[in-house]
């Protein structure tokens, strides 16, 4: 068993899904279930060149650990969360989420749950380059960062 | 009299032109909605109505109602990345 | 594009989730969820020492062949599946399937439902080895091989 | 008269001592479900009621009303692994 259960990072460096995943994993463990979110080519008709990421850095890894916490709460598992900033080429993984459980039901709630809440509440943004331009990505039907808020 | 530090990240930062700027609050009880209509008065290419840009002080989402204290932190949050458009 | 849609491996060989992963993969997909069987060290309150997987192959392998397929024609994915056979350490993965997809959700989906079907259907069992003893398990409830028989 | 082929695996294989062998039939009718009464006589250690036997024709699985055809390769498959043991 590891002393923590769960572990965050926000890198500029390539995503490793196999660390994430050995961070996730316990001989206890029948089961885990990693999530890549991964750079697209397109959006919609749009043709993309590459993607940079951009973080409040000591906030999102605030909330990245307050969402890890509160799945290994509500749930049985060990979890990593990576999210990668700067320019991340097409093909590559952007967010790594990996969970690691006696069960596959809740390692499969459970990361995609993570997906849905890092998309609400964590400040990270992205600017897609594309041929002609560029311009900042937001989703303002996704952010809802009071929605869950404690306290 | 009151000093706070802005952020501004993403869209909002190369729209004001700044990341980061100490801004004087004279009213004791100015609230976050007052400091970010004054903030788009004084970046006017903030592109977003007041009423609807999300902040954080001191690494927390707050309400509009939350009254400032001298040396908080307010980062100006535009909408985060992802949504449906990516995964 | 890759020619084909899925992939399917039985092998006695150690799994490799990257590889699977990468099979899954395309410029087009922002989403992969890659799901990981693996070895526990117990069942209920009984230490687990080795477990060694049999497969009925050519079937099996028809069997995983008909659920990747399958599975393509209810969402717009790549799919990996491989099983591995033999002697499998604790913490080693039994089985991995990969399943990209452009939108998280429908891979989330696919990947849980290709994990029940292959326990419902695909000819490959389990022989626990635990101290001072061994034992095939099988799951009578879960077994439902007739259920989504075709013809 | 028709020949068919029987496999055994995992727990059949280990209770018949046998992987694979050679079974004739004699009746023109005879069904999967007769062909796997009769084997259980032929392997009375095979720990399984003969109507809850599953098994595969030719890498199909079939219902026990289903007639064998000469050449036929029948299965008995064990309930498969993993379900809620393992993940």
């Amino acid at each position: 068993m590891p002393s923590k259960k769960y572990r965050v990072r926000i890198t500029e460096d390539k995503l490793n899904p196999s660390d994430a995943t050995h961070f996730a994993s316990s001989e206890r463990h029948g089961a885990a279930v990693v999530f890549h979110g991964v750079t697209r080519d397109h959006t919609n008709s749009r043709k993309v060149i590459l993607l940079e990421y951009e973080a409040y850095v000591p906030m999102a890894k605030k909330k990245l650990e307050e969402i890890a916490k509160e799945m290994c709460s509500n749930w049985d598992i060990l979890v990593a969360i990576d999210h990668r900033l700067g320019k991340v080429d097409i093909g590559e993984e952007s967010l790594v989420v990996a969970v690691g459980s006696p069960h596959r039901q809740s390692a499969f709630e459970a990361a995609s749950y993570s997906v849905d809440r890092i998309k609400q509440t964590v400040p990270i943004w992205k600017k897609e380059h594309f041929e002609g331009g560029e311009v900042w990505i937001g989703d303002a039907d996704g952010f809802r960062p009071l929605e869950h808020k404690s306290g | 009299m009151k000093e706070v530090t802005v952020l501004y990240f993403a869209s909002y930062r190369e729209q004001a032109g700044v990341m980061a700027e100490k801004i004087n609050i004279t009213s004791d009880n100015t609230n976050l909605g007052e400091l970010i209509k004054h903030i788009c008065t004084i970046h006017p290419k903030i592109v977003a109505e007041p009423d609807k840009i999300v902040a954080a002080i001191n690494e927390e989402y707050q309400e509009h109602n939350h009254v400032l204290k001298n040396g908080d932190t307010v980062a100006l949050i535009p909408p985060v990345s992802g949504g449906s458009h990516d995964y």
